[in-house]
């Protein structure tokens, strides 16, 4: 096992235990992208605010298990911060087993007992989780962990779930701390802000001084105790953590000591020994930072449309531009549920659907608005997924305008008003709005509403605020809206795109996810709801292949159905690598559901000097 | 320099306007010197180029003149060609305010209005003079005193809005003097003071012309001041020097057509008010001059308007100057009412109080309007006061700052007119015209702006301006004061005859007794804001009663050298014996 | 003036309580709050969160109770106990986030904003002392580039220029490998290596309009007959017009300089942004953007107040540099 | 009321002989003196016509966007083809792309002349929406492919000139509107509180404070949302604007209140009241043309400021907008990195807009000589 220089000091003032102790004994071994690294240097990239903990979040984020794919894309899941993990026969009961000699950051031991506390205490206390996440439930009914001893657990369901491993691989919200993975806390640092076992007087005092009132205060939604990325002092497993939080200019993460992997030759990782995340406001403040070579490495923020800026400045800033494949497709997604009775018959005919989609001419999209860079596509599995369907990719593809015509007039919008758009069946203008928050895609919209105007569609583009389509999303007051089709690579992890969420059919979603309770119940023969019914049975299924197999039925009644307009995809991520910087792999897919960046493994990155 | 004697030397200044499609020509060629030690006067026309050439003297034209000619001046440092230098050149600054010193036509905007006396007498000595801190202060002080001006001190902390008319002339007197210039050009001095100051204010510039040999020149229409003060006169016309000449040689021996006119306008005290009048027993007017009574126009009762001085923290007015305090008097139709005073007494307060642009601290002001009706003007707002003042017009005793100086003389004659709904343009430019004719003025000016005009063509403006409408009531602050006798008699004239077809009702404030004897029916005086005589012009005249009524009268300069230096040779041995 | 003072603070107290008031509810104006601001960003990131889950953190937040309450909490816990309240967005102490930036965000906004007096007041004199001299021609034809131009393209002109033909390191106020460095002479020099865009970006809008309105305030007082006495007294041109009619053209400019006061606590927000300045600014944008409410809300509050100290200020200033207004 | 004393006995016609001018002519005469005022008058009138006439005047639809002509640049009008004269007349485009950096690079294809062609039929378009025709002013003959771009195109391969032209149309019109309408309220309420002081003048300056503290943005947000969706972006901008100037008046109130409160004491407004003048016109004949100069720089200081104003809301969707053509809105398409490094000619309607502010400007400039009755 070797040392990093820059622990050796500490080492040697006995600061710090030895490499050999601070190492499990089985650690986890990271295989290098090209070549065993070196120690030392800081990584420098950039983030936007207190949100944009994201960035840093999945470059260095820990889970049971993770998904690693290798050259030639092949997705595979390796176990995380647990040793091992099995499931049994019928995916009722998943058994973990921590890695021996494992520490959290500040040296002490990971072991059950910090699961036991989150589940316990954290998991079933109904003041920090007052429902329980349905990704943690079965058949209705919530999972039960029991501990076998201080190195094996059990997580056991009340019917089969198969994916719930797929799952754990991609979810990250999970109360409480919202972006925290769950099933894991530091007991011996949390104990203290918590009321079951902290001291009331002493507790009181922290919620003071943290300027709240209770103590979820503190803990909660509200709270920066538990949050990684505010707190330096909360132990973690990553390889770095914070040791300059937020709201400084510069936040910077510096190597965690008792990080538990290493590479081939057993060096302990990460390689680098620091990494520094500047604050900018204005992408073009940041692209400005790119081009001055200010960037170790990144991709969050950048787009594709900067492509040629990048590239003609790669001499001057000295990096590379390397690109990974976006899982995600630009579509317009016609709305479903919109108020207005008359457009959402429209919508409802599959005609127009196919209309809408067949009137656009998505290789002048392309050329035009991305270089040339990406694919005209239908929304749908990304190419590389195992879900991939050619003929979804294609569907609704091929620019015919006069089909497209033609199908408008067979749906019965035969009459035109005199500017030459087609009249509604009650005597409005077949006007659709699209609302987007993306304003670097308007020229896409503005290629669109011409195409359309073609086929005697107006559309009006509207640009609006990022929350403000949210909330019309999620009111359902929208014609139409422009979004990312995403999470296409590994669709059982978080297969809600399908399901109608946040695009087609977002309150048809609601019905369905909230029993009922909430949103608009879909016709007894809507197609939506075979979709629904097919996830339902992935979820069911008593093995993975089954799972997979009704997946791939969603993708199926999905082709079938049209639902949404695909634009175009599979345009390059854009990661701009500074010279230096070694073993980033290249050509990987861009996904949230392979946890973007984090597929790279970045402990494994270092700087060749 | 042709005669080395010559303090200042002017040969053939010349000075026009380039307007749009013609030269004005405002100074022809004239020729003037003063020797050290010498007062020359200078008479003449009003407009006839006199003010432009004293400017020409500090090279301080307007910007749109064209001059030529030469102006010398012997400075302390040898002779200076004026007009060859820069206006804002460095010899120009060493001369002006300290060797040179300048009392402009017309003071009330020619001060800073952001700048406290004090404050803008104090720069002209820190600019010429050694003196620092309160040195400063206390020459500024002395030199307040010197004009007379009340409360010196705290003269020097107050602001040209505070002061009345007679009070900036006399700082601006003490600017031009408080550097003992060897050259004073002193721009129509006196137009606002009162009598008696203004006798005090010729002392003052005779004494420093004595004492440190000072040369002036001394514009002005007053003929009894020229003839108290100067020793040469010169008299202007249309830009030229019609005469030049001891000041004897043009009382008693005039060659000039336009002299001789003059001489014979000049306003004279009636024979019976003069003071060194050796009859015992005057020879009282015939009574058939005196008018019947004819009903009351305006009754103004226990007036009063204070201002306040001094507040305390919490915004409370502790001290207050009453500058009309308990002013009572009547005015009858078709009747002049004179009112005389000290300067400062609070002449022109009366009048804006009774016009409302104050509102009066006290007392009633009733108005009978057309529609025969008294209205209490102190309690009128919005229309009902407007519809007021349409019978009422009032001529300002500046009259630069009381025309807009973005409007046009058309313009600002037809304004009332127009605000009594008048819509016909061409009615309206006819009446105008007309009345610029009737004071002496030229049709042609009616597109020219207020700066382009001297300070009597002005004032005459202001006149055709109040006159425009054919108020029932109108009140005249000095304003005729800075017109030529020759104007200022074919003005009163005007107004006279308005006042007798129309029965106009006039309020006359005036420092010229001689002009209000043969004009007013009624005589006020007014002293440190008390009304403290009213009554009859000819009583008034023929028997003043109050002290200072007589003083007033005593005080009147008398337009004749000889009578004047005998005058002021008795009262010098009076003096002496006393 | 004491009791003009007094009377003014009295009556500020009022419009104190009605500006929070209203500040409370249009902050509430936007469809949505923090949680959908929330729910937009998770999406953005590929997450999401269910609706119960939303509205147990609405219900965290306390913000499913109704608005008077949630107002009454927040400035009953400002007026009582001096608290601003938690950030939603960055989980901490209003106060100490605006803190933290506050002091840069004076540093820079002064400079810019003394740099703009310095430079226009004396070119506005000069413009109008020198009507139509090249001069003249050449601060006008200047000052509408810089006004014409949005400040946010003028600063990435500038910056583009910068790195691409002079290879000056822009963008932020150090140098990465210097922001960190103690203080020293290399680093300051560092700092004005960077400053010179923020301050010329800022300064050139900004100078463009005090210049102008210099130029024709001056042109206005010029030709009265005062100045003509001023320089009867023996004055040099110089001091002529500093002394008389600058006096009087400055009117405009302190009627309006109190309102300076909350523009330089927020700093110059679009500037801020694009030249990624860490001021005040972009935290009340993004506070603003996000419905992080209380963070908007006391930052608002705190600019207001001292909206009305600047109007305080303003009319002080009028009432003593010009008598006429003081003795109105 | 006659006076018959005065007109009676002036026996000859007094005036009609006589130069008296009219305050406006004089104005005017003064004005064309200024000749810098007097070009840009008729910059501003040229500009005026284009936009009126843009239809004619631009070459091509603004809207129509080339697939094979995205950021083609500025091109080179020639005279002589291989020593020959042939008149004005452009070089056909060579297309290539970088398939290292995928940028386009056009080089001129020295064997297709096409000379340009005034009066030329091209695109058809519908002038002012009601006639149809296909007249423009220029254009040239050649494939459908071959066009000419003076401005060169943007990332959609349409013509900035033809787009410039358009522009101007929203931005002359619209833009000004606002303007007006914040000096509307900027001056009516410093003229109240100036004039009549006391409580009045408290109220209006407390008025302000408040108007000053209102956070806009969440405004803004507030009535994006509350808008219907469906509305005319340029309608919702004019809405806007006005808005803009309910909020955006304060400024100009408090100068216009300080400048009044030193001169409403003036013996010449004294005498304006006396002559019966009623409040409103005291203020606009007397009070407030002392202060032309300010108002006038103000005035040319508020255009850019809207102009550029148009879009600086529209990321919270309430700005203008593409597909709608203004100044504002071509300028955004420049305000990134990109487009300054690798498509500087997209900056054009920034000149635009300086030119422009000058212009107005010196027609101010013009204007307040001739409005100021010291000049000649
Ligand atoms: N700026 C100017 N532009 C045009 N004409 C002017 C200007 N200033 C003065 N004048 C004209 O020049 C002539 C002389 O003016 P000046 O002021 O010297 O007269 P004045 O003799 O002082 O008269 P008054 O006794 O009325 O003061 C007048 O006719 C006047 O109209
Ligand atoms: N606005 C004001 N504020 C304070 N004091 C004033 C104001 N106006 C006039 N005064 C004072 O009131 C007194 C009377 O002034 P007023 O102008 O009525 O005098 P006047 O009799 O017209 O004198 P003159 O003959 O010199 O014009 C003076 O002492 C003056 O200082
Ligand atoms: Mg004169
Ligand atoms: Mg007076």
């Amino acid at each position: 096992l070797e040392e990093a220089p820059m622990l050796a000091e500490q080492v040697a003032a006995g600061e710090l235990p030895p490499v050999e102790e601070r190492v499990p004994s089985n650690p986890r071994v990271i295989d290098v992208a090209e070549s065993i690294g070196e120690y030392g240097g800081t990584w420098s990239r950039a983030f936007k605010g207190p949100s944009d903990r994201w960035g840093p979040t999945k470059l260095m984020e820990e889970r049971v298990l993770r998904a690693v794919m290798d050259a030639d894309q092949n997705i595979s899941y390796v176990p995380g911060w647990v040793e091992s993990y099995e499931a049994n026969e019928d995916s009722t009961v998943f058994t973990f087993t921590l890695r021996e000699g494992h520490k959290w950051s500040d040296g002490q031991p990971v072991t059950t007992r910090d699961v036991q506390f989150w589940y316990e205490d954290v998991f079933q206390n109904k003041e920090l989780m007052p429902s329980t996440p349905a990704l943690y439930t079965a058949a209705g009914e919530a999972m039960k962990l029991d501990f076998l001893d201080e190195r094996t657990f059990t997580v056991t369901f009340a019917a089969p779930y198969p994916l719930f491993l797929t799952v754990l691989a991609k979810e990250s919200t999970g109360k409480p701390g919202l972006d925290r993975p769950g099933f894991i806390e530091p007991f011996h640092y949390m104990k203290n802000f918590h009321p079951k076992y902290a001291d009331e007087a002493a507790l009181a005092a922290a919620v003071e001084a943290n300027g709240g009132q209770k103590w979820t205060d503190l803990w909660g939604d509200k709270g920066q105790i538990h949050a990684w990325w505010f707190n330096p002092d909360m132990p973690v497993l990553t390889a770095w953590r914070v040791a300059t939080p937020p709201p400084a200019d510069t936040v910077v993460m510096e190597r965690n000591p008792f990080y538990y992997a290493v590479d081939a030759e057993g060096n302990q990782l990460p390689y680098i020994d620091r990494v520094e995340h500047r604050l900018f406001q204005d992408n073009e403040a940041l692209n400005l930072m790119v081009v001055q070579g200010e960037i170790d490495l990144q991709s969050r923020h950048l787009n594709a449309n900067d492509f040629t800026l990048f590239k003609e400045n790669e001499d001057a800033g000295d990096y590379d531009v390397v690109t990974w494949t976006k899982a995600s497709t630009w579509t317009i997604y016609p709305n479903l549920n919109t108020p207005d009775d008359t457009l959402r018959g429209l919508f409802e005919d599959k005609r127009v659907r196919e209309a809408l989609n067949i009137a656009i001419d998505r290789e002048t999209i392309n050329e035009l608005a991305f270089s040339g860079l990406g694919e005209p596509r239908q929304a749908g599995p990304v190419t590389g997924s195992p879900f991939f369907d050619a003929e979804l990719e294609k569907a609704g593809t091929d620019w015919d305008p006069d089909l497209a015509n033609a199908l408008l007039d067979e749906a019965g919008l035969t009459e035109r008003d005199s500017d030459g758009y087609r009249l509604r069946p009650d005597g409005k203008r077949l006007s659709l709005v699209i609302q987007t928050r993306h304003n670097p895609l308007l020229p896409v919209l503005e290629l669109v509403q011409s195409d359309w105007a073609e086929i005697g569609v107006e559309a009006l583009v509207r640009n609006l605020d990022r929350t403000l389509v949210t909330q019309n999303v999620e009111t359902g007051e929208f014609e139409m809206v422009l979004d990312a089709f995403d999470r296409s690579s590994i669709i059982t992890a978080d297969p809600v795109r399908f399901l109608g969420r946040y695009g087609f059919a977002h309150n048809y979603f609601k019905w369905w996810s909230s029993g009922g309770n909430q949103g608009i119940e879909p016709a007894a023969d809507h197609p939506i709801r075979s979709v629904w019914g097919a996830w339902e049975s992935a979820q069911g299924a008593s093995s993975l292949d089954e799972a997979n197999g009704y997946a791939q039925d969603m993708v199926s009644l999905f082709k079938e159905n049209l639902w949404t307009i695909g634009l175009i995809g599979e345009t390059p991520a854009i990661y701009v690598k500074s010279d230096d910087l070694k073993n980033f792999p290249e050509g990987l897919i861009d996904d949230d559901a392979l946890r973007g960046i984090g597929l790279a493994q970045a402990a494994q990155f270092y700087f060749d000097k | 320099m042709r005669n080395a004697d010559n303090l200042l030397e002017i040969e053939n200044l010349s000075v026009h306007f380039q307007m749009r499609d013609y030269k004005l020509h405002a100074v022809k060629g004239i020729n003037l010197e003063i020797k050290p030690g010498e007062v020359v006067g200078v008479v003449g026309e009003s407009g006839s180029g006199k003010s432009l050439t004293a400017r020409a003297i500090l090279n301080l034209m307007p910007r749109t003149a064209q001059t030529s000619g030469s102006v010398k001046f012997k400075s302390r440092d040898g002779v200076v060609s004026v007009l060859d230098h820069g206006r804002e050149s460095k010899e120009m600054r060493n001369l002006r305010g300290g060797q040179i010193g300048m009392i402009f036509q017309e003071p009330m905007t020619a001060l800073s209005p952001v700048h406290s006396i004090g404050q803008q007498v104090m720069k002209t000595l820190t600019l010429h003079t050694d003196l620092r801190k309160n040195a400063l202060v206390d020459r500024a002080t002395e030199l307040m005193d010197l004009v007379q001006l009340p409360d010196p001190r705290g003269m020097l902390d107050k602001y040209p809005h505070q002061l009345s008319g007679g009070m900036r002339q006399r700082a601006m007197i003490a600017m031009a003097l408080s550097c003992n210039p060897s050259l004073l050009l002193a721009d129509e001095p006196t137009t606002a003071l009162d009598v008696t100051t203004e006798a005090q204010i010729l002392n003052l510039i005779r004494g420093l012309q004595e004492q440190f040999n000072m040369g002036v020149m001394f514009i002005t229409h007053n003929f009894g001041v020229v003839a108290e003060l100067a020793d040469r006169v010169t008299v202007m016309n249309h830009g030229i020097v019609e005469e030049k000449g001891t000041i004897d040689e043009i009382f008693y021996a005039p060659k000039a057509d336009y002299t001789q006119k003059l001489l014979k306008l000049i306003p004279r005290l009636p024979e019976y008010a003069m003071a060194d009048s050796t009859d015992a027993v005057p020879a009282k007017p015939v009574d058939a001059t005196k008018k019947p009574e004819a009903e009351e126009v305006l009754k103004v009762e226990n007036l009063k308007m204070y201002f306040p001085t001094e507040k305390n923290w919490m915004g409370k007015v502790t001290q207050e100057l009453k500058a009309v305090d308990d002013v009572s008097f009547t005015i009858r139709r078709g009747e002049t009412f004179g009112l005389v005073g000290e300067s400062g007494s609070g002449k022109s307060t009366v009048a804006r109080a009774i016009l409302r642009a104050y509102q009066p601290t006290g007392g009633s002001v009733k108005f009978k309007a057309p529609d025969g009706n008294f209205h209490e003007l102190t309690e009128l707002q919005g229309d009902r006061l407007r519809a007021m003042r349409a019978h009422m017009q009032m001529v300002f005793q500046d009259p630069y700052s009381s025309l807009n100086p973005r409007m046009t003389v058309e313009q600002l004659i037809v304004e009332p007119l127009v605000n009594q709904g008048e819509t016909d343009t061409k009615l309206m430019r006819e009446k105008a015209a007309n009345l610029l004719l009737k004071v002496g003025l030229k049709t042609d000016m009616l597109s020219r702006y207020p700066h382009a005009f001297s300070g009597g063509q002005r004032q005459r403006i202001g006149i055709a301006r109040a006159l425009v409408t054919n108020p029932s009531f109108l009140v005249l602050d000095e304003s005729v004061s800075a017109l030529d006798v020759s104007i200022a008699a074919q003005t009163i004239s005007l107004l006279k005859e308005l006042q007798d077809t129309l029965k106009l009702t006039y309020l006359f404030i005036t420092h010229d007794l001689s002009m209000i004897s043969n004009f007013a029916d009624h005589i006020g005086v007014m002293q440190k804001g008390k009304l403290v005589e009213a009554g009859d012009t000819v009583e008034f005249f023929a028997n003043p009663r109050e002290d200072y009524s007589r003083r007033l009268l005593n005080a009147v300069p008398i337009p004749d050298p000889r009578r004047a230096r005998a005058l002021r040779e008795r009262r010098q041995r009076e003096l002496q014996t006393a | 003036m004491l009791w003009f003072i007094v009377k003014r603070i009295l009556w500020s107290i009022p419009t104190m309580v009605l500006i929070s008031i209203a500040t409370f509810i249009i902050i509430q104006l936007p469809p949505g709050d923090y949680v959908t601001a929330y729910i937009a960003e998770l999406e953005e990131t590929g997450e999401s969160i269910t609706a119960v889950e939303a509205a147990e953190l609405r219900a965290s937040f306390g913000l499913d109770r109704p608005m008077i309450v949630q107002y009454w909490d927040w400035i009953s816990n400002i007026v009582f106990y001096g608290d601003f309240g938690l950030s939603l967005d960055w989980k901490l102490p209003v106060s100490d986030l605006l803190w933290d930036r506050i002091a840069l965000t004076l540093m820079i906004s002064t400079l810019s904003l003394v740099l703009t007096w310095i430079i226009a007041i004396p070119i506005g004199v000069y413009s109008a002392t020198r009507q139509y001299s090249v001069f003249d021609y050449v601060f006008t034809v200047l000052g509408f580039l810089g006004r014409g131009i949005p400040d946010f393209l003028l600063a990435l002109v500038l910056m583009w220029l910068g790195f691409a033909y002079f290879n000056f390191h822009v963008g932020g106020l150090f140098s990465p490998e210097m922001a960190d460095a103690p203080l020293s002479m290399a680093k300051f020099w560092d700092l004005l290596a960077h400053l010179w865009v923020p301050v010329v970006v800022l300064a050139t809008g900004g100078a463009a309009g005090l210049l102008r309105v210099m130029r024709a305030n001056m042109l206005e007082e010029l030709g009265k007959p005062y100045v003509e006495t001023a320089y009867a007294q023996g004055m040099g041109e110089r001091e002529v017009v500093w002394r008389y009619p600058v006096r009087v053209a400055l009117n405009p400019f302190f009627s309006t300089v109190g309102w300076a006061l909350p523009a330089l606590i927020s700093g110059d927000v679009i500037t801020a942004v694009v030249l990624n300045l860490p001021t005040t600014g972009p935290l009340l944008l993004r506070a603003l953007l996000n419905q992080d409410m209380y963070m908007a809300g006391g930052f608002i509050l705190i600019l207001s107040i001292f909206t009305i100290i600047g109007t305080l200020l303003s009319d002080i200033l009028l009432t003593l540099t010009d008598p006429r207004i003081r003795h109105a | 009321m006659t006076d018959s004393s005065i007109t009676n006995d002036a026996q000859e016609p007094v005036v009609s002989t006589i130069d008296t001018a009219k305050p406006l002519t004089l104005m005017w005469w003064r004005f064309k003196r200024h000749k810098l005022a007097l070009w840009s008058l008729y910059f501003i009138g040229f500009l005026y016509f284009v936009a009126a006439f843009a239809e004619f005047l631009a070459p091509y639809d603004p809207f129509k966007h080339s697939k094979l002509h995205a950021y083609v640049p500025p091109q080179q009008v020639h005279l002589f083809h291989e020593g020959e004269f042939v008149g004005p007349f452009v070089y056909g485009l060579e297309r290539t792309r970088d398939p290292e950096t995928a940028r386009l690079s056009f080089d001129e294809d020295k064997d297709k002349v096409f000379p340009i062609k005034f009066f030329h039929r091209g695109d058809t378009y519908r002038f002012w929406g009601l006639v149809e025709s296909d007249l423009h002013f220029f254009g040239i003959e050649g494939g459908r492919r071959d066009r000419i771009y003076l401005l060169g195109t943007d990332s959609l391969g349409r013509d900035l000139l033809s787009r410039l032209i358009y522009g101007g149309r929203i931005t002359l019109s619209v833009g000004l509107i606002g303007v007006f309408f914040s000096f509307v309220i900027g001056i009516s309420l410093g003229s109240i509180a100036g004039l009549i002081g006391g409580r009045v003048d408290a109220a209006i300056q407390r008025l302000a404070e408040f108007v000053r503290s209102i956070p806009t943005i969440p405004l803004w947000l507030g009535l994006a949302a509350a808008l219907p969706i469906h509305w005319d972006p340029v309608f919702v901008y004019l809405l806007i604007t006005v808005i803009l100037a309910l909020i955006g008046w304060t400024n100009l109130a408090r100068v216009v209140r300080g400048h009044f409160m030193t001169i409403r004491n003036q013996d010449f407004v004294l005498a304006a009241q006396l002559s019966g003048a009623k409040p409103r016109k005291v203020v606009t004949k007397h009070m407030l043309p002392s202060m032309t100069s300010y108002v006038i720089a103000a005035v040319t200081l508020a255009i850019p400021e809207m102009i550029l104003g148009e879009t600086s809301l529209s990321f919270l969707g309430l700005g203008l907008r593409p597909p709608v053509i203004s100044w504002g809105v071509l300028l955004q398409d420049a305000q990134n990195l990109r487009s300054i490094a690798l498509a500087p000619w997209l900056l054009a309607p920034g000149a635009a807009i300086v030119l422009t502010i000058l212009a107005f400007n010196f027609l101010g400039d013009g204007m307040r000589d001739a409005a100021d009755p010291y000049q000649k």
